[in-house]
């Protein structure tokens, strides 16, 4: 990645932005987000297979955003939570430079996100196989069973919200489940306030989850809560054919079609 | 031992299914009484978090209704509320919520007998799935004593 | 109280664990799912998880559970009426196979809450728990014990502590306290005299970092530092840290209310929350990650010790195992305890 | 604490026949937080009234339930009476217990229990209520009619007559609409021309009329009381205010061969032209697609022969912006051209031509002067078909409605057929006669009964030429389904009335919704049929669906009434139950994120983004702002918002949770 090093340089050097946001080697075999704000601390910048923290939660952190300009090394998952924060008015153009890294592991800078949209756009968000296949093995369950699937899974949830945290699109600084005018989601952490808490994650995800499973892998207690952002990606593609970030168009769940499906509305 | 008696709540729209429920008591059409109304202005104000509450605090079926596609009073109300349901519907479904204990429906404010019939054959249907013990279970026992047992 | 040293068989084990289990006891013990081990009741010797270098959670959540009933109410004509929880309401707990830097971590926890007001329920709860430690033969890159007063034999806070002599050798148990006794007399033929053992062959080196003291004093003028920043800025800033960790003791207090009956119940709350000091004015005193990240050390490392003479940290290094963000805490106290004031 | 008083109604013996109304008293009366309840024979009555108001004032009440009828019913009469007793309006609610209750359930012990539930669900949730002040809005007294046609006409003259200030605009170079093409019209056959132009010179003429012919809509923004709208002009090639429409230039066109559009094509017109000779405005345009100068480069004879200099070649489309108070929509219909019907061979066979042209045909102003001449001989027909429902009620081609007015005009048609050609046979294939209307019905039976037309029921089945004839096949079907074929000369389909291609671009610029048709939907289809759903924009005409004149002109006329009554306050009073964004002390300033998904979710584009600035000036968060004259208080917003940052007043989220928390548990 000297590539990325060099360039993250120049753009420190020449003040074209302020922050570097990019990854380094972390603890144990981990790796974690660097921000290089002076240009030697760009030669910590990696990149490798390790880096799949989704780096775009950082872009709407007030301590990071408030540094000034940013630049982001950002993978497919990454540049494709950044589209639907731009599309959702919380990154644009003037605030963040994007150092693609492609799926083969190259660098492109983009000139604006326009073109970081355009590069997402050639690919479509899949389900990855060994997803697909939990998924059906759920769905050949009965009710019930998945009911109890889930109330086993969810319980030892501890309610840490790191799967908020790691999440690029749960930027809110007042989520639901902080709204206490009436209590909507129960705070405390039992079978109840778990599900609900988790429920209430998926439904908000619909038409916006753009599965980089940064919530799974953030979950300490590696419950498989994506699996739910999952299963919504899947329906939202069954019923209205599915979405992709962008920066314009209109959001899934924020619009309709007079002619939407449905089969049990009587 | 009583029958059992299912608690259903609706929640409908004042301009089309409640103007339904008050035509149905025009025309004094008779129906089950098991049946509590909520008045939305608007399909699209129901949060689907009103409806897990329901389930949390013991009903046993829920009717949400609103007026027909292209009906709407607002619009475009309908529509949006009918994209949710179909996102939510599917997401308790996956969740193992018993998606037969949640009846969905358009009915206008002409259709006071449709809004008798819906009543009528969600009571009938909740009877027969019994009260939502499964639910109820995990509802009414929110404080563990102990961890992660 | 000078300890009981005895020999338990590595077969007479399970033999203990189905003495403990009966009895109106409930044993709780490693549980290994989704690649994670936690704490939890078990009923089957075999399901208790061995492979383990430290649990992803801590016991604390036996004295001092995520959420807790604290009592019940009802409305009605006269007003009001509460009913608390009973003690006798809380079975005896077998807290099996915790670490050494856990079971100190009863002690500091402990401390909290008895600094001022005597926590009833908290104290009640753990009466009712006899800590069976087992001492750690391995250790990873995360764990400092050494580095805060601990160590991987350490018998602080354990009512019995067992070292495993050897691989798969049988265990050295020390009786440390009266209920470690009484679990003694249960059985008394598991546990056979113990010859001269030198215990600390068998433990796991873990190396020291620095000492209490060295952070101590240095965070004393540490407050305002830039430190914090540059360490909090990857933060992200949710509550696996302090929910992990067997001394983190802040809660929140929330009522279940269903019109005329409901429940008070206490629940887990966290510093590196934003909303945490949110005041309802809409000022926040902790504003941003930095001031939050630097209330836990602080608290941890200069409060703590200041005001209730123990330090809050037991150097189990689950919190940087957990963080999704990858806060090393050993690495921020290193970076601390070098850092030019 | 809450006070709120249980007033529970026997509705005389509607709700007590099967509720136990003292026991819903008594049993509300023991709800925390109530602090009177009674029954009482008719609350609505001015004792009941006088009953409520009276314990408002004694027990100090700081809310009112009122257990009675539906909501839909009294709730404005319960709520005056709060108010007028000093209490918020808004601290008033209504539990149903006729309609849904007492009328629908059998006397019992279950009855009577969800009479109180109903009760307790709304004694919580008014503990929950707030005072609420009704929204004021000031009002732009100025209407822009879209379309000149008799009911943009009829709506103009009406507002302008009020006193306030009217802009028409009119797609064409003229008004008049399709009005202006009929010839005689039903159930009279007096003259269309002959009472609409009058009508179109009053509209030219009124000082409160500013009409704008050859302009169309380009954009909407605002609210009732007060639009933003633009109109462009499109150029018409003249310098408007000097020409004096002496017709010169229309004489001299060399393009002669334009199809004309008012004649339906059977007729021509030049490339600058007035499209009829009763045109208001009586001046020309240049029709820049066909102009040699606009194809070519030159030309440019209209210029040399006009004798005042009016012709302006580089004349621009101009915007012109406009405040605007309420918009009455007139834009009328299309009909459906009947190439869609192959085997009836329009297009391939001259004679088979629409009813709109056989109305050029039989106008005294059309091409043939009046006779009924065909197209493609000139010959005069001496036997003649119409067929109705050609596209209409046939859900195959895509049209299951009934387009209303054929029946009407094809017995015109064929009346008007028989009197002109003596001893001509005509011939009209139907599926049913709909005459419903004043003196409708005894028009259509003057023309079979006095005029001798043949009706026969049954449809065509296809139409071809054979030896100089148009063979209509056809059959009875009140003679047992019997074929029959008839050699006609003519042949005239009564197609489809259907909406205007644009008209769905323009109900999106207007965000007033429409049907499966395209035609625009009214507010509700009998209380509201004038009213779009969206405030301030009304309906006249054919628009709506497809209707008559006199039905147009008493559409337009009740717009008007809507419009005149929008018009005489100064300020506009609304229902303040709308969604308001939160708003908390800074720094915070709202839990609203900026993330504007809600703005794609309104249907009233009532979401603005507000910027809240620090004291240098920049912009330090930008929020959701609700613009209270455009929100119409669907909520649809509210129930997707994640940060619950927007609430709706009068349903606020604690109210409605705290409705389903009461309805399922006991308080």
């Amino acid at each position: 990645m000297d590539e990325l090093i060099k360039r993250a340089k120049e753009l420190l050097e020449a003040g074209t932005v302020k922050v570097v946001i990019g990854y380094e080697n972390g603890s144990a075999d981990k790796t974690r987000a660097l921000f290089a704000i002076e240009p030697k601390d760009a030669d910590k910048l990696i990149f490798d297979s390790r880096c799949v923290m989704n780096l775009a939660t950082y872009i709407t952190k007030a301590e990071v955003k408030g540094k000034g300009k940013m630049a982001i090394t950002a993978t497919l998952p990454v540049m494709r939570a950044i589209i639907q924060l731009a599309s959702e008015f919380q990154v644009n153009d003037s605030n963040l430079l994007v150092l693609g890294i492609t799926p083969e592991s190259k660098m492109i800078e983009f000139k604006d996100l326009a073109e970081v949209e355009a590069f997402v756009h050639k690919y479509t968000i899949e389900i990855e196989a060994k997803y697909s296949e939990k998924l059906e093995k759920l769905d050949k369950m009965t009710p019930s069973e998945r009911w109890s699937f889930w109330i086993e899974e969810l319980s030892p949830c501890f309610k840490c919200y790191a799967c908020r945290a790691a999440c690029p699109m749960c930027y809110c600084h007042k989520c639901t489940v902080e709204f206490n005018q009436p209590q909507w989601i129960p705070v405390p952490s039992h079978d109840l306030g778990n599900l609900e808490w988790h429920m209430m994650r998926a439904i908000h995800l619909a038409g916006r989850c753009i599965d980089c499973d940064a919530c799974y892998n953030a979950c300490p207690l590696g419950i498989p809560l994506n699996l739910l952002t999952k299963r919504m990606l899947i329906d939202a593609k069954e019923h209205f054919g599915g979405y992709q970030p962008s920066i314009k168009a209109d959001h899934l769940m924020s619009t309709y079609k007079p002619d939407d499906k449905d089969n049990f509305i009587m | 031992m009583a029958e059992f008696e299912p608690k259903i709540v609706a929640f409908v729209c004042n301009w089309c299914t409640y103007a339904g429920a008050d035509l149905t008591g025009t025309s004094r059409i008779k129906y089950a009484s098991n049946v509590r109304i909520v008045r939305f202005p608007c399909t699209g104000r129901i949060d689907y978090m009103l409806l897990v509450k329901a389930f949390d605090e013991g009903a046993d079926g829920i009717i949400v209704s609103g007026c027909h596609p292209n009906d709407c009073h607002y619009t475009s109300g309908n529509f949006h509320a009918r994209r949710r349901w179909i996102m939510f519907r599917s997401l308790c479904d996956f969740i193992g919520i018993d998606i037969r204990r949640i009846k969905f429906s358009w009915v206008s404010a002409a259709e006071g007998a449709k809004w008798a019939d819906i009543v009528n054959s969600t009571v009938a249907a909740i009877r027969e799935l019994g009260p939502y013990e499964e639910y109820q279970k995990v509802a009414k026992k929110p404080v563990k004593e102990v961890i992660n047992g | 109280m000078k300890s009981d040293r005895r020999l338990v068989r590595k077969g007479s084990l399970e033999k203990l664990f189905e003495v403990l289990k009966g009895d109106n006891r409930q044993v709780y013990a490693p549980f290994s799912r989704n690649g994670r081990t936690s704490y939890r009741k078990i009923e089957k010797f075999s399901d208790i998880a061995t492979d383990y270098i430290q649990t992803t959670q801590s016991s604390k959540e036996v004295s001092f559970p995520r959420t807790e009933k604290i009592l019940d109410y009802s409305k009605n004509a006269d007003g009001m009426s509460v009913k608390g929880i009973e003690p006798d309401q809380i079975p005896q707990i077998m807290l099996w196979g915790i670490r050494p830097c856990d079971a100190m971590g009863i002690g500091e926890l402990s401390s909290i809450f008895n600094w001022d007001y005597k926590d009833e329920i908290y104290n009640n709860r753990l009466s009712k728990v006899t800590v069976l430690g087992f001492s750690c033969s391995k250790t990873d890159e995360y764990c400092f014990c050494t580095s805060v007063g601990g160590n991987p034999g350490n018998t602080e806070g354990s009512d019995i502590l067992f070292t495993q002599l050897g691989g798969n050798g049988d265990y050295l148990a020390e009786i440390l306290t009266e209920k470690g006794e009484k679990v003694i007399a249960l059985s008394p033929e598991l546990f056979e005299a113990a010859g001269d053992i030198e215990k600390e062959k068998f433990l796991a080196d873990v190396p020291v970092k620095f000492s209490h003291k060295e952070i101590y004093g240095k965070l004393e003028k540490f407050f305002d530092s830039e430190e914090w920043v540059g360490q909090s800025l990857r933060c992200i800033g949710c509550g696996a840290c302090a929910y992990v960790c067997p001394t983190c003791a802040c809660f929140d207090i929330q009522d279940d209310s269903h019109g005329k009956l409901g429940s008070r119940v206490r629940c887990w709350d966290s510093c590196g929350f934003s909303l945490f000091t949110l005041h309802t004015s809409g000022h926040n005193p902790r504003n941003v990650q930095s001031a939050r990240w630097r209330q836990r050390i602080m608290h941890k490392f200069s409060y703590m010790p200041e005001r209730l003479s123990v330090y809050g940290c037991t150097g189990c290094g689950r919190c940087s195992r957990a963080c999704p963000a990858d806060m090393n805490i050993l690495e921020h106290l290193t970076s601390i305890k070098e850092a030019a004031l | 604490m809450s006070k709120i008083g249980v007033f529970v109604c026997h509705c005389g013996e509607n709700i007590s026949a099967t509720v136990d109304c003292a026991r819903v008293a008594e049993t509300s009366g023991k709800l925390d937080g109530v602090a009177y309840s009674v029954d009482y024979k008719y609350m609505c009555s001015d004792p009941g009234q006088s009953l409520i108001k009276s314990a408002i004032k004694e027990k100090g009440l700081t809310g009112v339930v009122v257990a009675a009828c539906s909501p839909r019913m009294h709730e404005p009469t319960f709520r005056k009476a709060c108010a007028e007793a000093g209490l918020n309006p808004y601290m008033c609610e209504m539990a149903n217990l006729r309609e849904h209750v007492s009328w629908v359930h059998e006397k019992g012990e279950a009855t009577t229990e969800k009479a109180i539930d109903l009760v307790r669900i709304l004694v919580e949730k008014v503990k929950y209520n707030q005072s609420l002040n009704a929204i004021k809005v000031p009002v732009t007294k100025t209407a822009l009619v879209i379309g000149g046609g008799i009911a943009g006409i009829q709506a103009s003259l009406d507002i302008a007559n009020t006193g306030h200030k009217v802009i028409l605009i009119e797609k064409d170079p003229s008004i008049g609409g399709h009005m202006s093409q009929l010839s005689e019209t039903f159930p009279t056959l007096d003259c269309s021309q002959c009472i609409l132009t009058p009508r179109m010179v009053e509209v030219a003429q009124h000082p409160n009329i500013t009409l704008y012919s050859y302009a169309e809509l380009e954009s909407v923004e605002g609210f009732i009381g007060n639009f933003k709208v633009k109109i462009r002009r499109k150029s018409k090639s003249i310098d408007e205010k000097l020409c004096t429409g002496c017709g010169l230039c229309t004489t001299k066109c060399p393009v002669k061969k334009i199809p004309s559009e008012f004649n339906e094509g059977l007729g021509m017109r030049t490339a600058i032209y007035v499209p009829f000779p009763q045109a208001v405005p009586n001046k020309p345009v240049i029709d820049r697609e066909h102009c040699t100068y606009y194809l070519k480069g030159k030309c440019r004879i209209c210029e040399k022969v006009c004798p005042i200099q009016a012709i302006r070649f580089d004349q621009e489309d101009t915007i012109e912006e406009v405040e605007i108070g309420a918009i009455v929509l007139a834009t009328g219909f299309s009909v459906k051209q009947p190439d869609f019907f192959p085997e009836y061979g329009y297009g391939k066979y001259p004679d088979v031509i629409t009813g709109l042209q056989f109305e050029r045909l039989a106008s005294a102003s059309g091409p043939t002067l009046g006779e009924i001449r065909r197209p493609s001989d000139g010959k005069v027909p001496q036997n003649i078909v119409f067929v109705a429902c050609a596209g209409s009620r046939d859900e195959a081609k895509g049209i299951p409605y009934c387009s209303k007015i054929c029946c009407m005009y094809i017995a015109k048609h064929a009346m008007l057929y028989q009197h002109k050609v003596h001893g001509g046979k005509s011939y009209v294939f139907y599926m049913d006669i709909r005459a419903g209307g004043k003196n409708y019905e005894e028009f259509v039976r003057r023309a079979i009964e006095e005029d001798g037309v043949n009706y026969v029921r049954g449809r065509v089945s296809r139409i071809y030429e054979k030896n100089g004839k148009l063979i209509v096949k056809g059959v009875d079907t009140l003679l047992g389904a019997m074929p029959v074929d008839i050699e006609a000369d003519m042949v005239v389909l009564a197609t489809a009335g259907v909406a205007n291609s644009d008209a769905e671009a323009l109900a999106q610029k207007l965000h007033v919704s429409y049907d499966a048709y395209k035609f625009f939907a009214e507010a509700h289809p009998k209380l509201k049929p004038v009213e779009t759903n969206t405030a301030g924009i009304f309906l006249a005409g054919a628009c709506q669906s497809p209707r008559d004149i006199p039905e147009s002109v008493s559409m337009a006329s009740g717009a008007a009434v809507k419009v005149a009554c929008l018009f005489s306050q100064d300020e506009l009073t609304r229902d303040p139950l709308i969604a308001v964004v939160n708003r908390m002390a800074p720094p915070v300033y709202s839990s609203c994120v900026g993330c504007f998904l809600c703005v794609s979710a309104c249907p009233y584009q009532a979401i603005e983004k507000e910027e809240i600035k620090n004291r240098a000036g920049e912009v330090i968060k930008t929020l959701a702002r609700v613009n209270p004259g455009l929100c119409q208080g669907c909520g649809t917003c509210v129930a997707f918002c994640r940060t619950k940052s927007i609430d709706l007043q009068g349903y606020t989220h604690e109210q409605m949770y705290t409705e389903v928390m009461a309805l399922l548990n006991e308080y």
